[in-house]
């Protein structure tokens, strides 16, 4: 084992972030009321500017830090890469939002960027503790910007929801814990893989304690059975919210499941088999249901919400694999999630765009959007055929990356599986896309109030061009994402 | 040949400049496309010589060990990841020229173009003009792509392409609850077939380690593949093809694809896209014919297509859903010919009838256009109206009907000698069943609208303008002269039998024996027909209502549709809802109202779920918790 | 003779007692109060395992004692939170009745 | 039967039937106060296990801070269904289903050979090391819960805060 340094430096990304969080707290004391889009501003320049801080600190490091508390490492540089880029367009596609239908808006731009260091810190963390305590400091803030709009009531229920659900399922999780604690005497992952994997060790409460650990963590994800929170969160709360829980918040709790996975279950090898079982279960009933109850949504919310589900249950698939394929399967999923990122974001901020002024929420209200606003309905249109995987789009590749990946790991039917719910997906996307260029509206001009400013096009079109350019090119990223599939060999 | 890649890009980049201008600030929309496609068939013309010239010393083609032609591969590196050996991701952006490929690109580009043309004067008037042509462009782009790619990832991309174009053309007129249904319909059906390519793919991946398709072929031929993985590699390819091609069970979508325009119809559904299917099996034929089964199953399903179709051909008032039938008819031929070891018979046949059928559909269009009726019990006597489209018409359907010098007569005789040759007897009195039932409908299609008694007044009807019916008349030309390519290729010594062969070129000659009972039930049939529809003898009319039971079930396209319908309102929607029930109503309204309340609950369902509720989801959620405690404690036990 | 298990059972009672809490009881506090229960099992497990240090395992230091000092932090701030949130929702909806809680749904 | 056993049933005993008030009570504001008792017989257990410092740590945030909030957000949520809040309709399953949770859990433990075979001693944690270790060993974390706290302490001023606006 490579000795923990105490190099606080490596930790340079982390200081900037918390850093520039406080700056923006103290920003929006001083920027007076009606420019308080400044506020994101500031935060939009601060994150370009940590990209080129992380960039230049930690790329190609590979290094514990503190007590091997943390791992600086290519897997979490990509992963800190991708949430800060996450972040910046959160926060632009946020600002009309904000601006529109919110109280205290100086504080949400703060929030967002705390949520974005937990992340950080969760994709590095090498020790339950630490990877609790920022798995806790992303939900509070998720907690709060759910509940942000709050005289809407559905927001306020939304929150309400969540942090039960939330606490709960930290309460199992932190169970979970103490029974392996109790077993292993340690909270590394290093030493419970280490106890874990010692010949022929099968305690029931350890076992049990993983469980609970997996369990506290399909939560956050949203895995069947512990989805049912997502969906009405995903409706009540604000949409660009919506957007950063169904692509920041499930990448970090995909990022931190298959770094536990990789550290916990894996060494253990008797485990990891038994485990996968369960995984392929838990896949194949996550894909099922969450496409089978989209097809019967009429709130557009809640039919990505359900989307969002079967994502997880792609991904999840992936994790199955683990351990049988050459590592190339960590990249694929990689790939599978900074492409679902790219798309998901077309579609949000394109709905966002639709919706921050008027209270549309049921798929038959986009109907006509096609021909008041041809960019935004092409947007969601694009993304949405994306994610059902037709090809050049990224949605394709990435799903055909992933495929591969699992039938090479002997799980051809698991893959032919998801296949089948991607069928499923096209279904009811085709429903959306039917209602915007085909379906004859209720009212003349019923969008005829949408207003885009500029950030929400930089994002949109950005998106746009990242899901056909990654789509028909991918290379330059894939090699990028090689090196992470380094973690698995 | 290196410069084929330029083919489908400007007819994208057409596709792109098409549907950003539109028809708002270009009043002429078709322009690009058709200057494109006109490039297009220049450099596809060009490569077509060089390649018949010298095509045995040029840099990049070798002679392929397995099938003997010789075939040109270009190919960069597209994406490649992974670690070393068979874990390796590699794709190749690269593209195949060999006379296979040449053949089904050059009918696309060349019917493609006729039909642009055409579609000028058609759609002239039509509001969504621009669009129109931006996605035909698309079309042709992606159907070259098709036939030229050398792997089957970049395959299975373009064969999406060419589904989502049909889509959208199907549903061209969106208006029309019918397009609409269609369009949905055509494109669950082909992606049912789809999900079986595509898992193919993955499985050749698996075995191979490769998309490329010469390496699945040595690999095959090296004999390494255990015959089961072929069985089923060379299964899920073909579920794809049937899906595409309309085979029996997935015939389905094709007549009610007719909702689209015609042009779209002419070109995608009877000359190119449908034709895919075909295609892919006679590009992935080293893998079929090492399987003796998957050959028997092909050319069962051709057989049974073939026939089912003709039968509801010979009764369909619709005249291009009649078209249709017989396209689905003349497809099903091509997989049985394929079937039965007739390679270049079968595509031999796909280009003769993709020529004709081109004909027929543009003829139809015309008929469309002018008195805007396409019921032919409505017609009759349109040759005093439309007296050139009738000669036009004539030509296309005398060919697919056999009529000797016509190319559909070659073709169709060379599939008929490769069953009598490869299969039994069954097979071959079936194909002579199938030539008596093709030449019936075809004289039935012709006499009926063109020369029965004249039913209504057709003094407005439309005056066709010359833009209409030049292509027409090229591609008549075609449908005439193109047969002799079979027996005399231009620019080689020998016929099309040694250009386009599977591992033994031969020479196409007539077999006498063979031709002359074709032409004799041709002839037969065509004698039936004139009894038929011209005399009236009474004795078909007793035969009519003798057999009203059968000919119902066939004018009802056997229930096929009917029972589909039963199978999604019945089993698929139910299953949606019976999931969306169990997670969120039944555990809800059993757990809070006990069994008493679940009849009503479910009867009133839509005004009466109450749920959402947090407790129902813990509980939910624990429940799940415990049995995965459970499941977990048993299994570690076991 | 007291042993680790005796403390592992109340922790395990403990936490069964706030998960029927959590999922029988209507109101949202209630059930706030509940998963402090279970927070608190937790909690009891952590120490008690760190005070029973057997031999041979990896027990150093205190990390029990440091996991539950973690704990109890969270926990304040997530009562502190999620009460908040309890008090907007009554001053909209009137109530804290999660029954009350069902504007979205299926 | 020995001292320390003795006085763990007992806390122990008052521990369960405490928090078992707090699931069961109708009246919520009983429940309240079974859970403060709850919560300081937890503290009992702590020192039970020689850990006076977390024993007054559980006291002070926990009985002083925790049940003071969960009172004031009582006072500030009144409305006349507090003296008999009733349990949900699901209540039965939720019976059942902590039932099969402490059973399999139970279960785990008493099949668990390493939790039989834990050493019998307590060893007492000292307040000294307990503080070097998480000032060094668990700095990182420890600056992770500040801002922890922050958050909690930003969002719930901005919820809860009543500024104008809204509908």
């Amino acid at each position: 084992m490579i000795e923990g340094s105490n190099n606080l430096l490596l930790l340079t990304p982390e200081f900037v972030l918390a850093g520039l969080a406080l700056l923006v707290f103290t920003a929006d004391l001083i920027i007076p009321e009606g420019k308080k889009e400044w506020v994101g501003r500031i935060a939009v320049v601060g994150l370009i500017g940590l990209l080129f801080v992380t960039a230049s600190t930690v790329m190609g490091i590979t290094q514990p830090v503190y007590n091997n508390f943390l791992l600086v490492d290519h897997y979490s540089f990509v992963f800190k890469m991708i949430f800060i880029t996450v972040g910046i367009i959160t926060i632009l596609m946020s600002e009309e939002f904000v601006k529109t239908n919110l109280t205290s808006q100086g504080e949400y731009y703060g929030l967002v960027l705390l949520a974005i260091l937990g992340m950080n810190i969760l994709v590095q963390s090498q020790e339950f503790l630490t990877a609790y305590i920022s798995l806790e400091l992303l939900s509070f803030c998720l907690y709060v910007l759910v509940g942000y709009s709050k005289f809407n009531p559905k927001s306020n229920e939304a929150a309400i929801k969540y942090i039960i659900f939330g606490t709960f399922s930290s309460a199992i999780l932190l169970y979970g814990l103490s029974m392996v604690y109790s077993v292993v005497g340690s909270t590394l992952y290093s030493d419970i893989a280490q106890v874990l994997s010692t010949s022929g060790f099968m305690d029931p409460v350890a076992m049990l304690g993983i469980t609970f650990i997996m369990i506290g963590i399909a939560f956050k994800l949203g895995i069947v059975p512990f989805h049912s929170w997502i969906p009405d969160v995903y409706e009540g709360a604000p949409i660009p919210v919506t957007a950063y829980l169904a692509i920041g918040a499930k990448i970090a709790a995909f990022a931190f499941l298959a770094r536990v996975v990789i550290g916990v279950m894996l060494p253990a090898e008797e485990l990891w088999s038994s485990w996968k079982i369960i995984f392929a279960i838990l896949a194949i009933s996550t894909m099922v249901i969450g496409n089978g109850i989209a097809i019967v949504q009429t709130k557009v919310k809640r039919m990505l919400a359900y989307s969002s589900i079967g994502h997880s249950g792609v991904l999840l698939s992936g994790i199955v694999v683990f351990g049988s394929t050459n590592g190339i399967v960590l990249e694929s999923l990689g790939y599978y999630l900074v492409g679902y990122a790219v798309t998901s974001f077309a579609v949000f901020s394109a709905i966002t765009a639709v919706t921050y002024n008027n209270n549309i929420e049921l798929i038959k209200d986009f109907a006509g959007l096609s021909d008041e606003k041809p960019l935004l309905s092409a947007s969601i249109a694009i993304g949405l055929f994306s994610l059902a995987g037709l090809p050049l789009f990224v949605g394709f590749t990435i799903k055909f990356y992933l495929f591969s990946s699992i039938s090479i790991g002997g799980y051809l039917w698991l893959a032919g599986i998801a296949v089948l719910a991607s069928l499923v997906s096209l279904y009811y996307y085709l429903i959306m896309i039917k209602s915007m260029y085909v379906d004859v509206p209720e009212q003349e001009r019923a969008h005829a109030d949408i207003t885009v400013r500029w950030p929400m096009w930089i994002v949109i079109i950005l998106s746009i061009l990242m899901t056909i350019a990654l789509g028909i090119y991918p290379d330059p990223l894939v090699n990028q994402l090689n090196e992470i599939s380094d973690l698995l060999k | 040949m290196q410069y084929f890649w330029l083919i489908p890009v400007i007819s994208f980049i057409a596709f792109i400049i098409t549907s950003l201008v539109g028809n708002k600030i270009l009043k002429q929309a078709w322009i690009f496309p058709v200057v494109a496609i006109i490039l297009g068939l220049g450099i596809y013309c060009f490569g077509l010589t060089e390649y018949l010239q010298s095509r045995f010393d040029l840099e990049h083609c070798v002679r392929s060990s397995v099938t003997g032609m010789v075939g040109c591969n270009y190919s960069v590196g597209w994406f490649s990841a992974g670690v070393t050996g068979k874990e390796t991701v590699d794709s190749f952006l690269g593209f195949t020229v060999d006379p296979l490929s040449l053949s089904v690109a050059g009918l696309a580009i060349f019917v493609a173009l006729m039909v642009q043309i055409y579609s000028i004067g058609y759609m002239k008037d039509d509001p969504r003009f621009g669009w129109y042509y931006s996605v035909q462009a698309l079309f042709i782009s992606s159907m070259i792509l098709l036939a030229l790619s050398d792997n089957f990832l970049l395959l299975y991309v373009a064969w999406e392409l060419v589904g989502l174009c049909s889509y959208l053309l199907i549903g061209f007129w969106y208006e029309k609850p019918d397009a609409k249904e269609a369009a949905k319909k055509a494109f669950t059906v082909t992606r049912l077939g789809d999900v079986g390519l595509l898992i193919g793919v993955l499985l050749i991946w698996i075995e191979v380690g490769s998309f490329n398709m010469s390496d699945l072929f040595s690999y095959v031929a090296s004999g390494q593949m255990e015959s089961w993985v072929i069985f089923s590699i060379s299964g899920l390819l073909f579920l794809g093809a049937m899906g595409k091609s309309a085979q029996f069970p997935f015939h389905v979508w094709l007549p009610d694809a007719m909702e689209g325009p015609t042009p779209v119809s002419a070109l995608i559904h009877a000359a190119t896209m449908v034709a895919a299917g075909v295609y892919l099996v006679a590009r992935t034929y080293p893998l079929f014919v090492e399987s003796e089964a998957m050959m028997l199953i092909v050319s069962i399903i051709g057989l049974i297509t073939a026939i089912g179709a003709a039968l509801i051909c010979c009764v369909s008032i619709d005249l291009k859903r009649a078209l249709a039938y017989s396209t689905i008819s003349h497809l099903g031929l091509m997989m049985l010919s394929l079937g039965a070891f007739g390679y270049t018979a079968a595509i031999l046949h796909l280009l003769a009838h993709g020529f004709s059928k081109a004909l027929l559909f543009l003829g139809s269009g015309n008929i469309m256009h002018s008195i805007d009726d396409l019921d032919i019990n409505r017609m009759g006597g349109l040759k005093s109206v439309l007296p050139g489209t009738t000669i036009l018409f004539c030509i296309g359907a005398l060919s697919l009907a056999g009529i000797p010098l016509l190319s559909g007569f070659w073709s169709k005789d060379e599939v008929i000698v490769s069953i009598v040759h490869n299969r039994n007897i069954l097979f071959a009195i079936s194909s002579m069943i199938l030539v008596f039932l093709s030449g019936f409908y075809m004289i039935r299609l012709i006499i009926t609208p063109f020369f029965g008694t004249q039913n209504r007044d057709y003094s407005n009807a439309h005056k066709l303008p010359m833009v209409m019916l030049i292509p027409m008349g090229v591609l008549a030309v075609f449908v005439v002269l193109f047969g002799w390519v079979a027996l005399y290729m231009p620019g080689l010594p020998s016929s099309f039998g040694t250009f386009l062969f599977y591992s033994h070129p031969k020479n196409f000659h007539l077999e006498p024996d063979i031709a002359s009972i074709t032409l004799v039930v041709t002839l037969l049939s065509f004698g039936a027909g004139y009894l038929f529809y011209v005399k009236r003898i009474s004795i078909f009319q007793t035969f009519k209502t003798r057999m009203k039971f059968l000919i119902t079930i066939i004018e009802n396209k056997y229930y096929f549709d009917e029972l589909y319908q039963i199978l999604v309102d019945k089993i698929v929607l139910p299953i949606a809802s019976l999931v969306a029930l169990f997670d969120r109503v039944l555990v809800n309204d059993i757990g809070i109202n006990g069994p008493g309340h679940i009849t009503r609950s479910i009867g009133s369902l839509i005004r009466y779920h109450v749920t959402g509720r947090i407790y129902v989801y813990l509980g939910l959620m624990t429940s799940g918790m415990i049995i995965l405690g459970i499941l977990w404690l048993w299994i570690v036990r076991l | 003779m007291l042993e680790l298990i005796h403390f592992n059972i109340l922790s395990v009672l403990l936490f069964s007692v706030g998960l029927y809490g959590v999922l029988a009881r209507k109101s949202a506090i209630l059930i706030i109060m509940a998963i402090e229960l279970m927070l608190n099992a937790v909690n009891i497990n952590f120490i008690a395992a760190a005070a029973f240090k057997h031999g041979g395992g990896l027990f150093t230091n205190f990390d029990g004692h440091i996991l539950t000092i973690f704990i109890i932090t969270i926990a304040a701030a997530e009562v502190g939170l999620a009460l908040a949130l309890i008090l907007r929702i009554f001053r909209n909806k009137s109530t804290v009745n999660v029954d009350q809680f069902d504007m979205m749904k299926l | 039967m020995n001292m320390h056993l003795v006085i763990f049933s007992v806390i122990s005993a008052v521990l369960i039937s405490c928090a078992l008030g707090v699931v069961i009570s109708r009246n919520i504001v009983h429940s309240a106060l079974f859970l403060l008792f709850a919560l300081i017989s937890v503290a009992g257990i702590y020192l039970v296990l020689l850990t006076e410092f977390l024993a007054i740590v559980q006291l002070l945030i926990y009985g002083g801070a925790i049940v003071i909030v969960i009172l004031f957000a009582l006072m500030l949520t009144r409305n006349e269904e507090y003296p008999r809040i009733q349990n949900n309709k699901l209540w039965p399953i939720a019976g059942i289903l902590s039932v099969l949770v402490l059973i399999t859990l139970s279960v785990s433990y008493f099949q668990s050979d390493v939790i039989r075979n834990a050493s019998t001693t307590i060893s007492p944690a000292g307040v000294k090391s307990l503080g070097s270790s998480l000032f060094t060993t668990w700095a990182i974390p420890f600056e992770l819960a500040s801002l922890v706290l922050l958050v909690a302490l930003i969002g719930a001023i901005v919820i809860a805060r009543s500024d104008k606006g809204g509908n």
